[in-house]
């Protein structure tokens, strides 16, 4: 039993990888990063235990993400550019030999490069902010769900920690399942409703099909690299990656050509790409803190993180990358067309979620890891404000969402900063010039246009950029300005969302259907709506100046590094496995302006390998252009333009002349489309074709299998009962029950006894 | 193969024992000729039992009396055997099965195993058999006047005689047919080996000594370590003990044996011991279950009520026609 | 433990507590039935508790005494005679596999008797005396050494399950109890037709083949290696078809369930948890020690085919959960697919798989047990099961709510609970298992495939089975949003006619409306053992590397070398072991 | 073997006289016996009749016995006739209180009376 406990032993350094770079230790204290969390979690868990009725557990949440956040800060400070390991304890060490690829490793070990460190930063970061937010915004559940809510947070905070910093797939899978436990858990967070509870589930079941690809592709990638620690896998795919960058796909095996597009999938699942974007919308029935931090911030660009750590092998396959650009540009135009026909705000920016993260995977799947994380970051930074200040407004408006029954807030005492907020948000959204948004947005897009093959997706992009600034404006249009008008919402006879100044006499088993609590609020002109407090100012303040401070990002530069076009942001992640851009765009940030880009990239001697299947024909094709122009030079005019014409577009139909909440210019206009908008308002009936192409099929699959379960299968069980009942009611009438019948037999046995004997004895 | 007996007529003896006995038995028209079914199946038990003695040789000899006796005892207990099965009144049938007892005792005692013999009589005969007349006394409706010597149903009327018989006789038949095979004589008593017992007896060849007068005065019959005595079987020898101490070797009496009953109990208690003690728990067993079933009051059935009320019935009205 | 070699001289080398532990963890329990069942009524469960409690202690104690170093040895070998002339002896050994089942099995036992607290209130002698018999004859299986002791035990668990089901089950209890009792017991009597004719080969063998062979016996390992070396083809797969027959019904693999979901959803609370947790685990385990070592050539031979029956359960016990409105039968159909899980791992014949099997059985008894026990609970105070009738528990009973959760999450197989590690293990020794990998196939260049085993699955079986990981969170998160999460419905609430428990809806009987420090007691060692055993298995992996390893080499040895030559390499390997203890 | 046996007997000089009663003898009586019982048993529908009549196949099979524990000279034999005639009484004491409490039920004997064991 001693040798059982011993094993409490850092992690060994594998013997078989002596042919690697030795291992480069990390802080160990990088371990904290992943145990305040824990902390915060236990902590929260002995509160609710106790049944604590304070804001302490908000406030030692926040205290232990802020720790994380200051840890992470040190991290980035002190690292070297070459990715490090700190090593935990052992989780999976499953050894059949000793040769390569015997050997199942997989450990609480961090692997700590700058990618890990630009996600941890924003991740912690914005979780500290948003975990403040909700000390406030939470306040209403003090005693019932407020403990609950913060250790999930925790947990959160944790389980992306383990995503992020693992170094191992497993480990990440393990933070991919532990997100999805925590985004479950907490968009069932009011778990008396059953939309909450219905669109708890599907997040969770739409996210498990895109873990059976993640998992596929983990059991792909051990066999063929024969590990699965990030190390070790970009070690072993060096000779195909060499065979790559030579174009030799053929020298690839199909199979390690298919590990990307399965990892994609899981990918897709996280990150709510076509097919499997269903559930992100309807994600927003949890607490706004949660629609803000785990499904617009950081949970959803998992899937993003997830392809930039794999982007060497992502770079394998002729497939892959152009499958991911195309899913992901569909799914922005998709998603942006379907945010601009909705009127819940909430809804609209969960769809412009989907949309962005749309942008984010073209920008990788065309070549630009770079601008897909300079895109994360800055779009975490200005959809979290979003979402917090439309969290405000429902917070405020007692749960009302729709923008046809609010209006001209601004005016209202107390709900500047929330306005601000709205508008700097919107702003960064729409990709007006010279916020943080412009520049990642017009990073990607420009990539498409450079790198050969893309340009479809650039023009999809572009026109989708145009919708953004359309909807995005939409709201702002019709929700901040404009004349004073509001409703309250639903959430007056609910108890799950409980506003400070009402609660006071609030009943912690009130139900749902309890509607006669809170008659303080009334209907109407007796509502007054509840400015938000220092809690929830301070944050959307912060997270505004943030969202505008971030196009600085765009002018800063790592020291000692060669600056590449983007700033501070693609640097970092130039110096991560997932270093790569596009030899064309690094053409571009080196030739500078001008018209460029119709050299190939080999006159700089660049690595110039062009992983599609478009480029296949001609592995050293030009760098495209956009109508002859270089891409990122005219992208900077164009892009600014379309944003215009959205941000105008919106402002001639939902404010300019617009009288009432409800209706608006584009109103009068909607009969012109025909059934395009109805359509688009219901999503393009896409949850219902899934409800009856997979679900009502498998239910009736279901019941079928538990007919034959019980009909057939249970039935053959019963005929093999049923054939010595069979046999024995034949012969029942032998047992005539009179004591003569039985001595008969029992002669009658002898006598043949007997015979047989006497036949068996004559010789 | 050496037969005692032409399987073909012991198949013809069995055939005809088998209508015999059919006839014997009780019909309840009382047409039935139990006297010739009687006879038939006399002589077919002694057409085989001639044919048997005739290959033995011995029926003839009438001066060997083990098998006059054999021939008697054997005839008396077949014919009481066969009354009790067709014997209409079950006090008749329970008197010829002592009989059949008494029979079957006298054979025993040709065989050399009187203990049985007696046993059998006083166990049988004398206690069983009791018990049996007393529950068919107590178990028989009382005769009316008219009706003094009125039979049940049941003991009048025979079930499925001739399929019974048939298959009774056919058992019969393939049994002698197997056990026919040859005749084997049984050996003396002498060779029974019960001789040996004598050893296990030093008290009783003492006794038997000093009757005979061989013992010494003061001698003892010398009682070695497993509490025998020290007996020469092939030399009818002795040792015995004299008062000084000196061992020597006598004769044993001429008329000292062991008999049956010794044989018997010897072969009970020291080889079965526990099948003793299991017998006499499965006696006391079957005691306590007796005194526990008669004790169950019981409620007459409604059949039988009803059959009763309508005996009765009929009783009143043949009294109302008598007695006017 | 150290005169192995020579099993029977423990007696006359003296008494040494070693050489009696396994007796005694099979003896205290059945000491404890006797005294519940000729005790006083009213001390039954306390005695039913401290027997168990006893039999737990002692069980750590043994845990401590193992030797985990050597995993694969069998250890606390001891050998009484029994029948000598039949060579059937009380022989007993456990190797690290069997300790951690019998770990596991005296664990469950203090949790019954608290389960059954307050739910058994009349007939409570019979209830717990059976209940720990049942025990003894589980540790009975666990220690056998010997095939007709490992037999006797099999069986007679059937006997309390038997009186628990049809005493203290539900509305159809007796028609489970007997679809239970026979179907179980037909299987198993199939299953010593196979076991009984080794030991006839093995006493037909030459006696100078190896030690042991060319006599009637019964012991384990002699008859192993009859059973691999002398047995054809055609014989190894009558054997297997034999064992199958027996242990695929306890497991069980999917045609011959259907007793399970009747027997879990009549049987008591503490009976579906026994039942869950460790009497399915008899079939694998049997299967593990048996029939796998046993016709090796044959199971490697039928592993697809075995493989499929598995994935077939997995899916279909998955969409048969997602129609149930019982939420015992609905746990009950999930076992069907978690153990298709369980058993398919095993049949991918790899270190993988074999160890997430075999963490299977010790995870699945966990977390279902665990479930098990909750829903008990629920139904302890709404007498009912069904998910239409009740809903919404969260907001009435939070605790319980979050235990369901988490029970749930862990049989899901969410990562850092332990459902995950053994359900990883299985989908990915099956996925490893194929010949060819790297043979040319799907394009492949031909370079070899550093992570692959030989084997006959394959990463289809693997896709296909992992889509049961979907539909297991399909089926799982449907009842935790009808029964935990929801609008709260309690039956009764719109005049159900449920006249006798009329008043208990309110304030359901006499427990509160959340779970009380006994129940949570219960389900609160589960709860750790699951999150210690998700985050850090490595104490089971260390634990089980011996014999797995061993199991791995002698598939491997057959593979390589056909059939019947592995005979003289696990005498070899045998001896080997014996050499070095 | 039998005229072995023969062979060996006269050899030990016992005389001829024995050879005219056989085991044959015996057995045959015992048979007849045993086949009489029978025939009652399964013609007679009088309940203490039946029983005579196992009565008398008990006898019979005691004879074979007693000749055989003759022939064979093994006294276990007779010890087993001591045993059934045990059996018998307490089968006796039995089944007659049984008898008894039957026809204070029904008022009569005949065994076609009860089948209650009809299946």
């Amino acid at each position: 039993m001693t040798n059982l406990l011993s094993n409490f032993c850092l992690a060994s350094a594998a013997p078989g990888a002596a042919t690697l770079s030795p291992i480069l230790l990390g802080p160990s204290e990088a371990q904290l990063i992943l145990a305040l969390p824990i902390i915060g979690l236990l902590f929260c868990t002995l509160c609710a235990i106790f049944r604590v009725k304070s804001k302490a557990p908000a406030f030692f949440t926040v205290a232990c993400l802020a720790g994380a956040f200051a840890l992470v800060v040190r991290l980035y400070l002190n690292k070297t550019g070459t990715p490090v390991i700190t090593s935990g304890f052992e989780w999976f060490f499953l050894e059949w030999g000793d040769g390569k690829g015997q050997r199942l490793v997989a450990n609480f070990s961090l692997y700590l490069d700058s990618l890990t460190i630009l996600w941890m930063l924003f991740v912690t970061g914005l979780a500290t902010l948003i975990a403040l937010y909700a000390s406030e915004y939470m306040a209403g559940d003090l005693g019932t769900g407020y403990c609950r809510f913060f250790a999930a947070f925790n947990l959160f905070v944790f389980s992306m920690s383990c995503l992020v910093m693992g170094d191992n797939l497993l480990l990440l899978f393990l933070g991919w399942e532990g997100v999805g436990l925590c985004s479950y858990l907490l968009i069932g967070y009011f778990y008396k409703k059953p939309s909450a509870v219905e669109a708890a589930k599907k997040a969770f079941i739409m996210n498990r099909i895109g873990d059976l690809g993640l998992l596929m592709g983990i059991g792909l990638t051990f066999v063929h690299f024969g590990s699965i620690e990030y190390r070790d896998i970009f070690h072993a795919a060096q000779p195909y990656i060499e065979a790559a960058k030579a174009g030799k796909y053929n020298e690839i095996p199909f199979l390690v050509q298919l590990i990307p597009v399965l990892l994609a999938i899981g990918a897709f699942g996280k990150s709510a790409q076509i097919p499997l974007y269903v559930w992100l919308p309807d994600a927003m029935e949890g607490p706004t803190p949660v629609s803000a931090l785990i499904h617009a911030a950081t949970m959803v660009t998992a899937g993003v993180y997830l392809v930039a750590r794999m982007y060497p092998l992502f770079l394998l396959s002729e497939y892959a990358l152009p499958l991911v650009a195309w899913v992901g540009a569909l799914t922005a135009l998709l998603a942006a067309t379907i945010g601009m026909a909705q009127f819940d705000i909430k809804r609209i920016m969960a769809y412009s979620t989907v949309s962005q993260l749309g942008y984010m995977f073209a920008g990788l799947g065309g070549l630009s890891s770079t601008g897909a994380a300079f895109h994360v970051v800055t779009h975490a930074f200005f959809k979290a404000l979003l979402f917090l200040a439309c969290g405000a407004i429902m917070h405020g408006f007692a749960g009302q969402l729709d923008l046809r029954k609010l209006s001209g807030i601004r005016r209202l005492k107390g709900w500047g900063i929330v306005s601000f907020g709205m508008l700097v948000g919107c702003l960064n959204l729409s990709g007006f010039p010279f916020t943080s948004g412009f520049f990642s947005k017009d990073m990607l897009i420009g990539s498409e246009f450079l790198t050969p093959g893309m340009a479809p997706i650039g023009w999809i992009l572009l026109f989708t950029a145009g919708l953004t600034a359309y909807y995005t404006f939409r709201v702002f249009f019709r929700v901040i300005v404009g004349p004073l008008h509001y409703e309250p919402g639903d959430e007056l006879h609910s108890a799950h969302d409980e506003h400070g100044h009402g609660g006071e006499n609030h009943n912690e088993h009130a139900h749902v259907q309890d509607d006669h609590q809170h008659h303080d609020h009334g209907h109407g002109g007796h509502f007054h709506p509840h400015a938000p407090g220092w809690a929830i100012n301070t944050v959307l303040l912060t997270l505004s100046v943030l969202s505008l401070s971030a196009s600085a990002l765009n002018f800063l530069h790592l020291p000692n590094q060669p600056h590449i076009e983007g700033g501070i942001v693609p640097e970092l992640v130039m110096e991560s496995s997932a270093a790569y851009e596009s030899p064309y765009a690094r053409h571009e940030a080196h030739e500078g302006t001008g018209d460029g880009g119709h050299e190939g990239p080999d006159a700089h001697g660049t690595p110039s390998y062009v992983p599609t299947a478009i480029a296949l024909d001609d592995p050293h094709a030009h760098a495209g252009t956009f109508l002859g122009w270089n891409p990122h030079a005219v992208m900077f005019y164009v892009s600014g333009a379309v944003g215009f014409i959205g941000i105008f577009v919106a402002f001639v139909l939902h404010y300019v002349g617009r009288t009432t909440a409800a209706t608006a210019k584009a109103d009068a206009l909607l009969p012109m489309l025909g059934p395009i908008p109805g359509w688009a308002q219901h999503k393009w009936y896409v949850d219902e074709f899934y409800k009856y192409s997979i679900y009502w099929p498998l239910i009736i699959l279901a019941n079928l299998c538990n007919l034959f379960d019980k009909l057939i299968i249970d039935g053959i069980v019963r005929l093999f009962g049923a054939i010595p009942r069979w046999i024995g009611n034949t012969i029942r009438p032998t047992q005539s029950g009179e004591l003569h019948g039985y001595a008969a037999g029992m002669a009658a046995g002898v006598a043949v006894l007997l015979f047989i004997v006497f036949i068996l004895t004559l010789r | 193969m050496d037969q005692i007996i032409n399987p073909l007529a012991l198949y013809a003896a069995c055939g005809l024992g088998a209508v015999g006995v059919c006839l014997a038995l009780p019909r309840k028209d009382g047409k039935n000729p139990q006297i010739v079914g009687a006879l038939i199946a006399s002589l077919a038990g002694a057409i085989v039992l001639l044919a048997m003695g005739l290959k033995a040789g011995g029926l003839l000899g009438f001066g060997n009396s083990p098998s006059v006796y054999f021939y008697i005892f054997g005839a008396v207990a077949l014919g009481a055997s066969l009354r009790v099965i067709t014997h209409p009144r079950p006090v008749y049938a329970a008197l010829y099965f002592v009989l059949s007892i008494l029979a079957t005792a006298g054979l025993f005692l040709i065989l050399s195993a009187e203990f049985m013999a007696f046993a059998l009589v006083i166990v049988y005969a004398g206690a069983i058999l009791i018990t049996y007349l007393f529950v068919i006394m107590l178990a028989t409706q009382a005769p009316t006047e008219e009706l003094e010597n009125a039979l049940a149903d049941y003991d009048t009327q025979a079930r499925e005689p001739i399929v019974a018989t048939a298959a009774g006789f056919i058992l019969l038949a393939v049994l002698t047919t197997l056990l026919f095979r040859g005749t084997v004589d049984l050996p003396s008593m002498k060779s029974s080996g019960g001789e040996a017992l004598m050893a296990e007896m030093p008290r009783r060849i003492e006794t038997a000594l000093s009757n005979a007068n061989k013992l010494p005065s003061g001698a003892h019959v010398v009682i070695n370590d497993r509490n025998q005595a020290n007996v020469d079987f092939a030399a009818r020898k002795v040792e015995i003990r004299t008062a000084s101490g000196e061992t020597s070797l006598v004769d044993l009496p001429a008329d000292l044996h062991v008999t049956n009953v010794e044989m018997v109990g010897f072969n009970l208690l020291r080889d079965h011991p526990g099948s003793i003690e299991i017998a006499g728990v499965i006696l006391l067993m079957a005691m306590l279950g007796a005194v526990v079933l008669s004790r169950r009051q019981v409620q007459i059935d409604e059949d039988a009520k009803e059959r009763r009320a309508q005996n009765l019935a009929a009783e009143l009205a043949q009294g109302v026609e008598t007695n006017p | 433990m150290q005169n192995a070699a020579t099993p029977i001289s423990a007696a006359a080398a003296g008494f040494q507590i070693q050489d009696w532990w396994l007796v005694l963890l099979m003896a205290v329990p059945l000491a404890f039935s006797f005294i519940i069942a000729f005790g006083a009524p009213h001390r039954a469960r306390a005695t039913a508790l401290f027997g168990t409690l006893v039999a737990a202690a002692l069980t750590t104690v043994v845990l401590f005494q193992f030797n985990w170093g050597n995993g694969a040895a069998f250890q606390f070998q001891n050998r009484i005679a029994w029948l000598p002339s039949l060579g059937i002896s009380f022989s007993m050994g456990v190797d690290s596999v069997a300790m951690l089942l019998i770990a596991l099995t005296g664990l469950l036992g203090p949790l019954c008797v608290l389960a059954s607290w307050t739910a058994i209130t009349d007939r409570v002698r019979t209830y717990y005396a059976w209940l720990l018999a049942l025990q003894a004859a589980m540790v009975g299986v666990f220690i056998a050494r010997d095939l007709i002791l490992f037999y006797i035990c099999f069986e007679f668990t059937l006997i309390p399950m038997y009186v628990l089901i049809s005493l203290y089950g539900s509305t159809n209890r007796k028609r489970a109890a007997t679809t239970f009792f026979l179907y179980t017991f037909t299987g198993s009597m199939i299953a010593l037709a196979g076991l009984v004719y080794v030991a006839w080969v093995n006493a037909g063998l030459p006696k100078d083949a190896f030690e042991g062979a060319g006599t009637w016996t019964f012991d384990i390992a002699v008859l192993q290696q009859a059973a691999q070396g002398s047995l054809t083809m055609a014989q190894q797969s009558l054997v297997l078809l034999a064992l199958m027959a027996g242990f695929a019904v306890k497991v069980p693999l999917f045609p011959v369930h259907t007793w399970l979901p009747l027997a879990h959803t009549e049987a008591p609370t503490a009976g579906s948890v026994i039942l869950a947790g460790v009497l399915l685990k008899l079939g694998t385990y049997g299967i593990y020690r048996f029939a796998l070592p046993f016709c090796t050539g044959a199971f490697i031979q039928y592993a697809p085919f075995l493989a499929v029956l598995c994935i077939i359960g997995i899916l279909y016990g998955g969409l048969i959960c997602w129609v149930q409105t019982d939420m015992k039968k609905l746990v009950a159909y999930s076992s069907v697919a978690h153990l298709g899980f369980c058993v398919l791992g095993l049949v991918a014949l790899n270190t993988a798989g074999i160890q997430g099997s075999i963490l299977y059985m010790i995870n699945h008894g966990l977390s279902t047990g665990a479930l098990f026990l909750c829903v008990g609970f629920m139904y302890e105070r709404y007498h009912t099961r069904s998910m239409k009738e009740v809903g919404g528990l969260a907001s009435k009973m939070p605790i319980w709510a979050t235990f369901m959760v988490f029970f749930v999450m862990a049989s899901v197989g969410l990562p850092g609970l332990n459902g995950f590690i053994s359900e990883f293990l299985c989908i990915f020794g099956t996925f490893q298992a194929s010949d060819t990998w790297g043979k040319g196939v799907w394009g492949s260049s031909g370079a070899p495939v550093p992570g692959a085993t030989p084997g006959n699955l394959g990463p289809w079986y693997a896709l296909i089975a992992g889509l049961g990981v979907i539909v297991a969170a399909m089926y799982l998160l449907i009842m935790v949003g009808k029964v935990v999460f929801g609008p709260l419905r309690e039956p009764g609430a719109h005049g159900d006619a449920h006249g006798s428990h009329g008043e208990s809806h309110d304030s359901p009987g006499h427990l509160p409306a959340d779970l009380t420090a006994r129940e949570i007691t219960a389900l609160m060692p589960l709860a750790i053992a699951c999150l210690v055993f998700g985050l850090y298995p490595m104490p089971l992996f260390d634990a089980l590397k011996g014999p797995v390893g061993e199991t791995v080499a002698m598939v491997q040895d057959v593979r390589e070398n056909g059939l019947n030559n592995g005979a003289a390499k696990t005498a070899s390997v045998i001896d080997a072991r014996e050499g070095t203890r | 073997m039998t005229t072995e046996f023969t062979a060996t007997l006269a050899q030990a000089g016992y005389p001829a006289a024995f050879q005219s009663i056989t085991l044959a003898h015996y057995l045959f009586i015992s048979g007849a016996m045993f086949s009489l019982g029978l025939i009652g048993f399964l013609t007679r529908r009088n309940l203490i009749i039946m029983f005579l009549c196992t009565e008398l196949m008990f006898q019979a099979a005691g004879l074979a016995l007693v000749a055989f524990s003759r022939f064979h000279m093994n006294m276990t034999g007779q010890s087993f006739v001591i045993f059934i005639v045990t059996v018998a009484a307490a089968e006796a004491a039995m089944a007659l209180a049984l008898v008894v409490l039957l026809f204070r039920r029904r008022e009569s004997l005949d065994a076609e009376e009860w089948s209650e064991l009809k299946g």
